[in-house]
């Protein structure tokens, strides 16, 4: 192995096995029970419950993997919806998300800690509780049984930790950079556009990546209530297609849970760098 | 044109004064330093002349025009700011062309205006590079070359050499002072370091706590402070102050007694300084050893060889400062080896009990021709 | 355009046979079209309430009977009248699940009675007969007190967790009894029949599976179907899938407790209701009808493995239970059956009720008391 | 002034599409909320005022029961999550190789659905089949299955469990990301000075983090709070009552037992509890920070 | 004691070798300083120093013990970072007492002596405010504290007073010379400032791109720079060079002509020089206006006053950098203004093609009595 330059983080073999059982530790917790949704997954369905319990299931197979798109034939449908959704929750959000959270960086006016506030109470209400009124609010827009149906209300919810988040970020860009270019004669929109919304990018990153995640995995409630349409409804919906009359096809939902996520779980590997950082940037206090 | 008039400018954050009613009037083509302690309102200042923080009470005046309510582009100034503000995200050549982007210039006539701005300030190879990439000395002419393309009628400039090591900044100051006599534009430029302003200045402007307390060019802030303070900020190593009493006063001068010796300072009396103490300052650098006019007994504690010069700090007793002296070469000096130092009258400043100085009889065009009509030399 | 009924239809997707009829139906009335809306079990009883409450209900939905009152009571769906004829043809007990104010609100569509099952191998390793089941609560206590001291094995299975189906599971006890929750509008819960059921329940923890308020009927199935327990309560649906195990099993009905009449078990049935103000009621109503009539009926009911029972006596019952004999508890039981309890507050009763079985069965408090308790609590929710 | 007043118009000009969306979407269903919280509105196509009838419903024995459930429910759960996410945090902040990918596997937690994840845990603690209880007694630790959904102590820690686990990788990420932002000369100086690992971390880590540990806190707080699923589909408050949280109660009088006004005066009073919450938060931030700035 | 030896110190980042086998010795109570332009490795050779960074090859050894395996506490050395690296959250007191409190030293030991250092460094009055309330010189002197409490044998210096303007930063070098007296501890200070250098060294290490370009006491690399780089390096406003021709070489020195004029140059002659083109090295202050043994007609294009003196600077033809003039006091030139500037031999140095200096005919304990045993003046 290669030593660091640091010597400050180079480790005697006892930290060594100190820090790599801390995260065994800490990533048993975390993913245990993924293992047991695999193991199930693998299990046919009449050795689902069945004791002693075994670790490594009799007659395994990947067999849920194929029927899973058989008994429920939509859920190639459900992940594109879901990706769909997402996408579009995401970049409505961050249309609406960015200017406001550069307002709330940048000026101070009357009533902005008010308003933030109030930002940070619609998370306060649960979405149980506002579902009929949220409810006769999509009708009267006429947006049942739509994809809007479901966008709509996502947007509003995830705007708040969205705001929050960016706010904190953008607090951080030198206020000269706006001030050069207010010199140089730039528009207000011109400099957002131009200086703010690209220097911000890293922020922007994380506020998408975790406004997409909101949306593709959580949002469950919305889109169950406000769509009558299986065209329409998205990966957790869809996933309990698998619930039946008399009982859930537990392999089959585990494996159609592990593909659902495989796609947001691919996006974050590849982006989980920005994120640590941009998370980073944000997370200092001024 | 280039005319700059501060009348009665006032400022005030919540109950705080910040600046207690400037006025000032910047010539045409002038090079003014705003210099002063921390804190002391000289950002305040500047930005208000920009346009970017609001004015409590009095006028800007630019060529004319009172621009308190326009915009900073309105007023025809640049402002080139001490953490240089550039755009991480574009290529030097986008940040230079930033100001000509905003105005929306057609495109073969701002290349050229920006390549013709990066010719003087030496970063043509530099164009296509991101400002992350460039060293302390170029960004610093790349925020510059944004302000030139816009050829502004003043460039404000808020201490832009601080974030510079010693040496880069001593190149700096002098390719400024190139530009300037280039561009001949009017330029305002903000230091807390007094080097910059005794460089580069036509005039200097010193600020105290949000009052001016002298405007000068820099050899009669040098030779002629009109108080304390300015005295103790202009001159490097500072002014060495001792206290002594006055006793008597003639046409010829001020006599006054430290440690039991006489001399007469030869600067203009005052009624009633009889019998006050006043304070007596001489430079480090006019100080020698052996015998003057005044000697004081001193054992250097430090000494500091430059080889071009070394300088010698004693504690005096009772002083809370160094006395410091300048000495030329390799002066054969030694720590905790008491010397003498002489102190020529000729070479005293006097002030009373209140900081403000005798005016001392020094002709300043004797020392400089250029001294009374700073502009000329521009 | 055509006109159209929308329904709600619980579970993972449209039976065949019921997609055969309503294109059967759509072809007998041109300009009318029936637009299911699958929705999962969990979710579609809360899905058709929450249209209602919005004012946009739904043309028809799939509905738990006990709900029927709770939508009537509040104007949101329709009476669905039937002729004494159609009465007739369903077992008995089975109209008066959807009747409330002397008129029926749905008309059922699905209908579930529950049997004892018996692991044999468990009865012949505790030194029991396999081939004789308990036909009493005390045969039964007794049957499972031994087999949890001579195998370590449960002897019962007894679901008590925060569930519809503790509920349930204790109203079988309280029909084999002859004892009732409410009659009328009176609450007749404080009753020797229900504390005796409620006793019972008390007597047979200790022989069950360990840690009862943790499963709700389908685990407990499933750790029959393991074969770690000795009997267990369940539907139908369990004989389906006991087929393919190599457990030896039998059914027989419900045991009786000392007060029983006869037979008997809780009549659970679904229903499908019909809404009020979609402007397609009398439509709905005449679909809901022909869905249910005993052709299509008989021919969902009898696919198996869904763990219904049948809604009307019919020869191809008989026959059917001829040919598998395991359907005769099912059946016999209907006779002395009872109804689901409606209530107003039919969430607030069950929760109730809950609560006072998971009391008992954590042996948090005396059967005596935990009935009192919920006695005044259900009064509020009539 | 002018330029002042300008930049004012220009902020609301940006504040104006979000807080209007939210306004448009949100607004209406809140402020309808507390209407309803006024009135006996149910399944009934009528409603009346009824004043303060269902707030003085609400407060009764078990309501208190309910709420100090509640607070104690939220306290560990809050607690717990900072704990781990600090640990995890620190672990993976650890330079040993392969730390890249130890941080991407934090992550499912949060990405699967959250009740596809609460099932997982279901299957894990039941007590005949599940993980927990089969490699209990497959290691001898216990001899008949243990049924953590059974008792009212050990369900409440299930499903605070539960909570934890789907709260810890934002937690952790946060927290990751706050001690990233902690410069290293500081440790390096600590170093020099003779700071073992866990003196450093004690001393330096701790409480430079401690101003995102509280904003982390405070937005953990109100999910936590109103954290629905996991013990609704673990336990629907079961058994007895013993994980009945103030939301799972006002979903089963709200949604369960359609009494929508009464839902509504509890979810208003949730709401106030909250903002009780995060006015203090307020007041305790801005004392640390102004403590801390550097 | 305090002792450091450097055996052929290597440093590898990946294949890019940043020091190149390092030879030094360290005496104890000496007061050495790295100086180098940015990159040449500085902070890394300080860093292995202190155990912060891994050695790739070579010794360090401290004392007689070979330390390259021990963390830095049992090394004996404490450390300043150019960042001060305070605790933010703790208290000027609890960040002068953290390594005591490492140490489990009891309450009223470490009082003591963190008092006592508070005392040093005039911190008293500031002890239970937090660092973000300081000024940068006040927080340096935390950092230092912080150093000093623990007692070490050898302090490390990381830049220490670059982040500070012009004023404190001088008065920052005097309470640093003061303080080594007063401890009498061994340290190494590391900065990019030749001025730094000079002030306060006993002894400078000129570091070039990894390597020593010399070593010696600030006057000897200011009057007998081993190379060029070292005398541009050392002495501002940095050192002119000229391109001369070798004509003749003698006991006496070397002749090299300049645009005509020759000049005999006092230095030890080697063989083969003549007919090739050599160096020419003139410092600033050595410059006097008039005739010399060399003169040049030049046009200052910059002029900067400092009162005390007076420095012009002028374009040569042909070449890139400014040729610069010290003059004293307020010398009467004017830009772009001919002058006439002349050159004494006896001050001039002379390089080679490689750039290596040929040895002046200079006594050093002529100019400095305590040059050849610097450490006996600390
Ligand atoms: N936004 C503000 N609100 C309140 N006081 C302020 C504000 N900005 C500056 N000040 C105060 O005004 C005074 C002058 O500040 P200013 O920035 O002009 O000083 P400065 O002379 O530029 O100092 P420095 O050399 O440190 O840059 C300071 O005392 C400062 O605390
Ligand atoms: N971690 C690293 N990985 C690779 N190269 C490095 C690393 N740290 C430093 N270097 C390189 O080593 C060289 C020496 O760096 P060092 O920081 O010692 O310079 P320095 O002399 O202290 O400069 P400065 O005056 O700017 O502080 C530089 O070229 C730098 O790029
Ligand atoms: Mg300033
Ligand atoms: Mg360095």
């Amino acid at each position: 192995m290669k030593q660091p330059h640091l010597l400050i983080n180079r480790y005697k073999w006892y930290e060594i096995i100190g820090i790599y059982a801390g995260i065994l530790v800490f990533l048993t917790f975390v993913l245990a029970p993924f293992v047991e949704g695999f193991l199930v997954s693998l299990k046919p369905l009449s050795q689902l419950f069945s004791s002693p319990y075994r670790f490594i299931p009799e007659n395994g197979s990947f067999e849920a993997y194929r029927t899973m798109w058989i008994s429920v034939p939509g859920f190639a449908r459900y992940i594109f919806n879901s990706f769909f959704i997402s996408t579009v929750v995401t970049a409505v959000v961050l249309v609406l998300v960015i200017p406001a959270s550069y307002a709330f960086a940048r000026f101070e006016f009357r009533g902005a800690g008010l308003l933030l506030a109030a930002f940070l109470a619609v998370n306060m209400f649960s979405g149980a509780v506002l579902l009929i009124p949220l409810f006769r609010l999509m009708r009267s827009l006429g947006l049942l049984n739509t994809y809007f149906a479901i966008m709509v209300p996502g947007v509003a919810f995830l705007i708040p930790s969205a705001i929050w988040l960016l706010r904190t970020y953008m607090m951080r860009i030198p206020r000269e950079l706006d001030e050069a270019a207010f010199v140089d004669g730039a528009s207000q929109f011109y400099t957002l556009r131009r200086v703010i919304l690209p220097i911000a990018m890293p922020g922007i990153m994380v506020v998408a990546i975790t406004t997409f995640i909101g949306s593709y995995a959580q949002q469950f409630i919305f889109a169950l209530t406000f769509n009558s349409k299986t065209e329409y409804a998205p990966l957790p919906v869809g996933l309990f297609a698998y619930f039946g009359r008399q009982e859930v096809v537990w392999n089959e939902l585990m494996a159609a849970s592990f593909v659902g996520i495989a796609p947001a779980m691919i996006v974050i590997f590849f982006l989980q760098r920005y994120l640590v950082s941009g998370l980073t940037a944000g997370a200092v206090k001024q | 044109m280039g005319q700059l008039l501060l009348n009665n400018v006032q400022k005030f954050y919540g109950d705080f004064e910040v600046l207690k009613g400037i006025q000032l009037e910047v010539k045409n083509g002038e090079f003014v330093v705003f210099v002063g302690p921390s804190g002391c309102g000289k950002s305040t200042l500047l930005r208000m002349i920009a346009g970017l923080d609001a004015t409590t009470a009095g006028d800007i005046v630019i060529d004319g025009l009172r621009v308190n309510d326009l915009p900073p582009v309105k007023r025809g100034i640049a402002m080139v700011f001490q953490s240089y503000a550039l755009y991480p995200h574009m290529s030097v050549f986008e940040n230079i062309a930033f100001p000509l982007r905003v105005e929306k210039m057609e495109e073969a006539k701002l290349k050229a205006k920006v390549e013709h701005a990066a010719r003087i300030l030496h970063l043509d190879q530099r164009l296509q590079q991101r400002p992350g990439m460039l060293s302390g000395g170029q960004r610093q002419r790349v925020a510059i070359g944004r302000a030139i393309v816009r050829e502004p009628k003043i460039f404000l400039f808020d201490e832009p050499l601080s974030n510079l090591d010693a040496a880069l900044r001593a190149d700096m100051r002098i390719e400024l002072a190139k530009l300037h006599r280039q561009l001949k534009a009017t330029m305002i430029y903000v230091t807390h370091d007094q080097i910059e302003a005794m460089t580069m200045a036509d005039r200097i402007v010193v600020l105290n706590a949000g009052e001016i307390a002298q405007t000068g060019a820099p050899l009669e802030l040098y030779h002629k402070p009109a108080n304390i303070f300015v005295a103790s900020f202009i001159g490097n190593p500072k002014m060495n102050f001792l206290p002594v009493t006055c006793t008597a006063v003639s046409d010829a001068g001020v006599e006054v007694a430290y440690e039991g010796q006489k001399a007469l300072i030869p600067v203009t009396p005052r009624q009633g300084a009889v019998g006050k103490t006043l304070t007596l300052g001489v430079r480090p650098e006019h100080i020698q050893i052996g015998s003057g006019d005044i000697a004081l007994t001193v054992a250097p504690t430090v000494i500091e060889r430059l080889g071009a010069q070394t300088v010698a700090y004693a504690s005096l007793d009772g002083e809370a400062e160094n006395f410091c002296a300048t000495l030329p070469g390799s002066a054969g000096v030694r720590p905790d080896q008491p010397l003498v130092a002489g102190i020529n009258v000729a070479d005293c400043h006097l002030f009373d009990d209140k900081g403000i100085s005798f005016e001392r009889h020094v002709e300043l065009t004797d020392i400089d021709m250029n001294l009374l009509n700073p502009t000329a030399a521009a | 355009a055509d006109q159209e009924i929308s329904w709600i239809y619980c579970g993972d997707k449209i039976d065949p046979i019921h997609e055969k009829y309503i294109k059967e139906w759509e072809g007998k009335n041109p300009g009318w079209k029936v637009t299911p809306e699958v929705v999962g079990w969990e979710q579609c009883q809360d899905k058709a309430t929450t249209l209602a409450a919005a004012g946009t209900p739904v043309g028809m939905a799939y509905v738990g009977s006990r709900t029927l009152k709770e939508f009537a009571q509040n104007d949101l769906i329709v009476p669905v009248p039937m002729t004494d004829e159609e009465k007739k043809s369903y077992y008995p007990n089975i109209v008066d699940t959807v009747t409330f104010e002397n008129t029926q609100w749905g008309v059922p569509v699905a209908f579930s009675t529950k049997a004892l099952y018996w692991n044999k191998d468990i009865f012949k390793q505790a030194g029991l007969d396999p081939e004789t089941p308990p036909k009493t609560w005390a045969e039964e206590i007794a049957a499972a007190k031994q087999i949890k001291e001579k195998t370590g094995i449960a002897g019962y299975g007894l679901p008590a967790k925060t569930f519809d189906n503790t509920m349930h599971q204790f109203m079988h006890w309280v029909y084999t009894n002859n004892g009732k929750v409410i009659d009328g509008d009176k609450i007749v819960i404080d009753s020797p029949e229900v504390l005796a059921a409620l006793q019972a329940y008390k007597d047979i923890t200790p022989y069950s599976v360990e840690g009862a308020t943790a499963y709700e009927q389908n685990e407990i199935r499933a750790i029959f179907l393991d074969g770690k327990v000795g009997m267990i309560q369940a539907g139908s649906g369990a004989a389906a899938r006991l087929k393919d195990t190599k457990i030896n099993w039998g059914v027989a009905p419900l045991p009786l407790g000392p007060s029983a009449k006869g037979e008997g078990t809780l009549l659970i049935t679904d229903s499908l209701a019909v809404f009020k103000g979609t402007g397609v009621e009398d439509k709905a109503i005449e679909f809901a009808k022909f869905i249910t009539s005993p052709g299509p009926q008989g021919e969902y009911e009898l696919q198996g493995g869904a763990g219904l029972t049948p809604l009307r006596p019919s020869a191809k019952v008989d026959e059917f239970v001829k040919a598998d004999p395991s359907w005769k508890p099912f059946i016999d039981g209907i006779a002395f059956g009872g109804p689901e309890p409606l209530f107003t507050d039919y969430k607030g009763f069950q929760n109730s009720m809950i609560e006072m079985v998971q009391s008992v069965v954590t042996g948090k408090a005396q059967p005596a008391d935990a009935i009192k308790k919920a006695a005044g609590e259900i009064e509020a929710f009539k | 002034m002018s330029v002042q007043r300008n930049a004012v118009i220009f902020a609301w000009i940006l504040l104006l599409p979000a807080v209007l969306y939210v306004a448009a979407i949100v607004a209406y269903p809140l402020v309808d909320t507390f209407i309803l919280s006024f009135t006996d509105a149910s399944l009934k196509k009528t409603t009346n005022w009824v004043g303060w009838v269902n707030y003085s419903k609400i407060f009764n024995a078990t309501f208190a029961e309910v709420i100090l459930r509640t607070f104690i429910w939220t306290f560990f759960s809050v607690s717990i999550k900072m704990i781990i996410g600090v640990f995890g945090a620190t672990m993976l902040n650890s330079a040993v190789p392969g730390r890249a990918l130890f941080r991407v596997l934090t992550m499912p937690p949060w990405i699967v659905p959250m009740a596809i994840g609460i099932f997982m845990w279901g299957w894990m603690y039941n007590g005949q089949f599940g993980m927990i209880s089969g490699m209990l007694q497959r290691f001898g630790l216990v001899d008949a299955p243990v049924a953590f959904l059974a008792q009212g102590s050990t369900a409440f820690w299930a499903t605070i469990i539960t909570d934890v686990w789907i709260g810890v990788p934002l937690v952790t990420l946060y927290m990751l990301a706050a001690m990233q932002a902690i410069p290293q000369d500081l440790y390096e100086a600590a170093w020099t000075d003779g700071a073992g690992r866990f003196y450093r971390f004690r001393r330096i880590t701790l409480p430079l983090i401690v101003p995102s540990l509280i904003t982390m806190s405070m937005l953990s707080l109100i999910a936590t709070f109103n954290s629905f699923d996991i013990i609704w589909i673990l336990t629907r408050g079961g058994p007895s009552g013993e994980t009945t949280t103030m939301i799972i109660d006002t979903y089963r009088t709200a949604i369960g037992s359609n009494k929508y006004g009464e839902g509504a005066a509890r979810a208003v009073l949730i709401c106030i509890f909250l903002s009780i919450f995060c006015v203090c938060y307020f007041r305790l931030t801005s004392r640390l920070a102004s403590g801390d700035k550097r």
